[in-house]
């Protein structure tokens, strides 16, 4: 029997499969059944240190091959979204706590508050398209992401994860300063900065016009981001975007990621995706003769 | 698609001085029981449960009580909305004898299912009840259909004063009934749970939604059951296991608001 | 009856349909025949001072929602070129001469040539995702941007369009140096950086790892670029980037694009896709009560 | 969906010590003068005519002439190449009596359709030609289908000493055809369709292709003509409105190489 564990720094996955940030993970109940369903980590929703409502509607809706949403980072604030974490852990959910701050003082503050609520990791969300302030408006700035990183890694103990962006000119310069400032493994991409303007009403359609595509539209540039970030980072990567199937996950592997992060197919394959890839890549695997997951890792990159 | 389809409102009518109905062209199926969520451009996207099924013309109808719903309600025939959907489950007719049971706006998408029992000949007696006699509305409808109505205002200005949950405790004791529909606040059907005991009943749910098709996780309740796709409509069983069914929703933030 | 004229700088074209650079347009006979067929003017294919052939094989294959290229912008050189302007010129084609180089001496001399030949307009191409030294890397430092941009301006007499990369942190701020530079009018977007590695083979597909993406997916990245340029420049701009229906073309111009350029489609559509879209465009515009083209341009920006 | 399936190879033959046979298994429908795009995974990916079309496996031969020939003549069976296709037009057998005309790798694609011809009863003679005795391959294959058969040699190691289309000239002048088919290098064909006059006539083309789908516009020839997706198959009326036709090709950058 082909079994896929996997390893991110000191964190042991059952699979490799692990739940996006900003899917259906504001609150406990819904991240154990993910978890139970097969996922083998689950990113919380991204938390700030105030509860926000994010974005009036519409806030997501589908186009013709992915999703576009800007949720304007709705959470109810850490504080209230400990006793979720304290929940998760009674139930034995390996969970990542994402996190967004507007600054390194922020992230730190978040970042121990999560590690104190019982998150196995940390992501530091630097990478949302439509959050003034916060995300991408960070996460383009070298110097920021390494202070960032650096600071959240010095006062914390568990492994610290960053996510980028692709709405970059140079991506692996990113995660470069994010592997200097000691980032244990970097999680690649975030949503792409995108739009749709209804021609009815002759509007932008999200409420924050502007807004976050993702999907299978988006692995062709998810797939390119991890294997120029895997020719200039000796961190494992953690690949995100597109990925709908075995093949998809495998794909990502192949250009340099160690483990893979699933959001929108949860609508195109709903939450039993995570055990569907998960058989996928067994079986491919079994039909290919590899035995260790290890061995699909970077191969690509010739 | 999950994407609104502009439409042009053919139709609207006031139901009560803060109840209105739009009607707008439809050609899917629909289930009594779905929704839509209804666009306002410029404004916000709200979901909204089905009130009228016709042949190519679906109905909302709605009190306005904020921002969402004030501007729809200002919206006239020919103004443009767009509407994706139909979203979630409906309910299940499974029964021959079937008390319904509406408070507030819960009343507007409980008359297409009353509406659908009778064309199947089924045997049912409906409550329907409001604050106070302005605020009541489709009781001509109902009684239309030929259902049984008995009707509560809580101040006693217009039939029963009380509850209707006070009427279904009687009605219930003098009764068989194979199934119990309803659509009110949650604190008025959760007590209808516990009244209903071993009959069969399917509530349906309101919590606070953004995606609509089962993503952004914002309407999840008890152990992450969507209201969006696996609900509105749920059954006792399923409610029984919802920790939160009665006690708490939560605010687009996520966070939890007593009920 | 609708009639879709429309000028660009003072460029007059029929109808605001343009063929993109790089889709048949290396000879002047598919030139031609494109125009013909529907277009409003013709982009040629980049073209170099010297011959290049460009990379090899696979250069362009599908993926689910688009198509990826890396062909390595393959050209005879401007001398030999010059041929085909010629015969252009000769069958009253309105044709858009596109160009790269790797410096503003090499943009300028190509930029004379190209007039010299008869060109009606020039098209810089400072975006190409995939050849080393030319486009992209240019195109992503402003002041190189600028500096192409008014040398090309102060040798030629025809507009000059700057054609734009989708894959830069702030892209109105590129657009903004062109218009500094005096370009008469943007062009937005060129292929999105991507990549598709075959995992059966394990490899990237295309013989240079790293291509663009075109095609439908890549259309609600177009629209937020000429959406965000709209706002920021008072030049003309031109959208590309997987236009397929008049719609498509209609979302561009409530986004703030003057005219469109359409590459891709002409695999999902044919060579007639010009033709088919202006009719969509015009039966959409008698819809809805539109007289004249630009009534619709830049309306979504609220 | 334009995106080269991987398979492995299921059998070579070497035709001779220059010109091979690849075959992999296939499940398209194919006509006659099709091609393929075939990628030899790190090298290159380059069009090729199929020259066997059985059930469920195809076949492709070709010689040896540079890169990407040389990396194909040197793959086993198991080995895994990449094919996308069929793609262009293929040979359309209207016509009772018909002359088929194969010079060099010409004859490779030619034999499926003579074999089809042969099928379908109709009346044929077939010329095919090479520089030398040992370039020639399919001798055996094209007499097994019973066709009459014609070989020519330029230095006359074997069959007639000269040119195919010095035969054809003759055959043309001794007898009626319905039709001619021919692949083969370009000014044979050209000189061909001189010898053909008002016999109807359909030429294979050869140019650089990149995409093989009809966008990257590298096979244009005359008016913006796709030899990749318009032909590679062209009958008499648009090769004689095609200026380019025996007298010059494009190279991988576009540039004109005179025949
Ligand atoms: C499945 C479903 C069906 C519904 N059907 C009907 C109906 O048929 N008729 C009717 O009158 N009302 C219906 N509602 C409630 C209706 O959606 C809200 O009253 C409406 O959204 C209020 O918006 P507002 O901007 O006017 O009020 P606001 O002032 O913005 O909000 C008032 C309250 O409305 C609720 N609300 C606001 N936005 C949303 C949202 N996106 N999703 C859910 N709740 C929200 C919140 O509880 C909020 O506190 C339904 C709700 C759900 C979930
Ligand atoms: C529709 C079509 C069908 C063909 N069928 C056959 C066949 O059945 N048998 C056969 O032996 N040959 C066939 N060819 C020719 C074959 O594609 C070339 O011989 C082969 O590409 C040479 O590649 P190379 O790397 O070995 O040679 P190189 O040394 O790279 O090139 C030699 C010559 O081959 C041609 N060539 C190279 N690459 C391509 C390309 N991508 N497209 C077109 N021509 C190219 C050029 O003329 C070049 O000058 C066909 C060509 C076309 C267009
Ligand atoms: C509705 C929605 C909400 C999201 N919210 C967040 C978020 O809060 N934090 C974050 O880092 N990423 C967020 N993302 C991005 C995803 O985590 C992921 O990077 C992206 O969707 C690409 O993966 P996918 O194609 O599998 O969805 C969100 C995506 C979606 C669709
Ligand atoms: C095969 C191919 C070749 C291209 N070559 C060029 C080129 O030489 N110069 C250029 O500026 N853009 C080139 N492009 C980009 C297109 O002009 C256009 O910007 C892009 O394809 C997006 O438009 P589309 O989605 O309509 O194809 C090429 C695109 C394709 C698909
Ligand atoms: S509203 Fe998004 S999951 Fe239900
Ligand atoms: S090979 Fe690209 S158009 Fe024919």
């Amino acid at each position: 029997m082909i079994e896929i564990p996997t390893k991110i720094a000191n964190l042991r996955l059952k699979n490799p499969t692990i739940l996006a940030s900003g899917i259906m993970d504001e609150d406990a109940g819904s991240m154990i059944r993910i978890f139970k369903s097969g996922a083998g980590a689950i990113v919380t929703k991204s938390i700030g240190l105030k509860p926000r409502e994010g974005y009036p509607n519409p806030s997501v809706i589908e186009l013709e091959c992915g999703l576009l949403n800007a949720m304007g980072l709705p959470n109810p604030g850490i504080e209230e979204f400990k006793s979720e974490v304290i929940k998760l852990k009674k139930s034995k959910v390996t969970v990542i706590g994402s996190i967004f701050g507007s600054n390194s003082k922020e992230f730190t503050v978040l970042g121990t508050k999560m590690q104190d609520a019982g998150v196995n990791a940390l992501e530091l969300n630097m990478s949302c398209p439509h959050a003034k302030g916060y995300g991408l408006e960070i996460g383009s700035d070298q110097k920021i992401v390494e202070k960032i990183t650096t600071n959240v890694k010095s006062s914390v103990s568990i492994p610290v994860f960053v996510k980028i962006s692709p709405n970059l000119t140079d991506i692996p310069k990113i995660a470069q300063s994010a592997e200097k400032g000691g980032a244990d493994a970097i999680v690649a991409i975030n949503t792409v900065k995108a739009m749709k303007i209804d021609i009815e009403t002759q509007r932008p359609i999200l409420s924050n016009k502007i807004g976050g595509y993702s999907g299978k539209a988006i692995k062709p540039i998810g797939i390119r981001c991890v294997y120029e970030i895997y020719k200039k980072v000796n961190i494992p990567i953690i690949g995100v975007g597109g990925i709908n199937t075995g093949e998809d996950a495998i794909e990502y592997m192949m250009a340099g990621a160690s483990a893979v992060q699933i959001g929108s197919a949860i609508y195109s394959r709903d939450i039993y995706v995570f055990e569907k890839i998960c058989k996928e890549i067994k079986n491919w695997m079994k039909t290919n003769n590899y035995k260790k997951i290890d061995e699909l890792i970077g191969v690509a990159n010739l | 698609m999950n994407y609104p389809l502009v439409t042009k409102i053919i139709e609207t009518k006031n139901e009560n001085n803060r109840i209105k109905t739009i009607k707008f062209e439809n050609n899917k199926k629909i289930t009594p029981g779905q929704f839509y969520m209804i666009w306002i451009p410029g404004v916000d996207e709200i979901p909204m449960s089905v009130s009228y099924i016709d042949k190519n013309i679906i109905g909302i109808t709605f009190k306005k009580i904020g921002e969402a719903t004030n501007a729809l309600f200002n919206l006239k025939k020919g103004d443009k909305i767009g509407a994706r959907g139909p979203y979630g489950t409906g309910f299940k007719l499974n029964g021959k004898k079937i008390l319904f049971v509406g408070g507030g706006t819960g009343v507007a998408m409980l008359a297409p299912v009353i509406e659908e029992a009778i064309k199947k000949k089924l045997n049912l007696k409906v409550i329907i009840g409001a604050k106070t006699k302005n605020e009541l509305f489709f009781e001509k409808r109902i009684k239309e259909t030929g259902a049984e109505l008995f009707i509560s205002t809580d101040d006693g200005t217009y039939g029963t004063k009380g509850f209707t949950t006070d009427i279904a405790e009687d009605i219930i004791k003098k009764n068989h009934f194979d199934l119990i529909l309803t659509c009110g606040p949650e604190l008025m059907m959760k007590k209808l749970m516990d009244i209903s005991k071993d009959i069969d009943f399917q509530a349906s749910l309101e919590r606070f939604m953004k995606c609509g098709f089962g993503i952004c996780g914002q309407c999840c309740i008890g152990d992450g059951i969507r209201v969006c796709t696996e609900g509105p409509i749920f059954n006792e069983k399923t409610l029984k296991k919802i920790q939160d069914f009665g006690i708490f929703k939560r605010d687009a933030s996520g966070k939890k608001i007593k009920f």
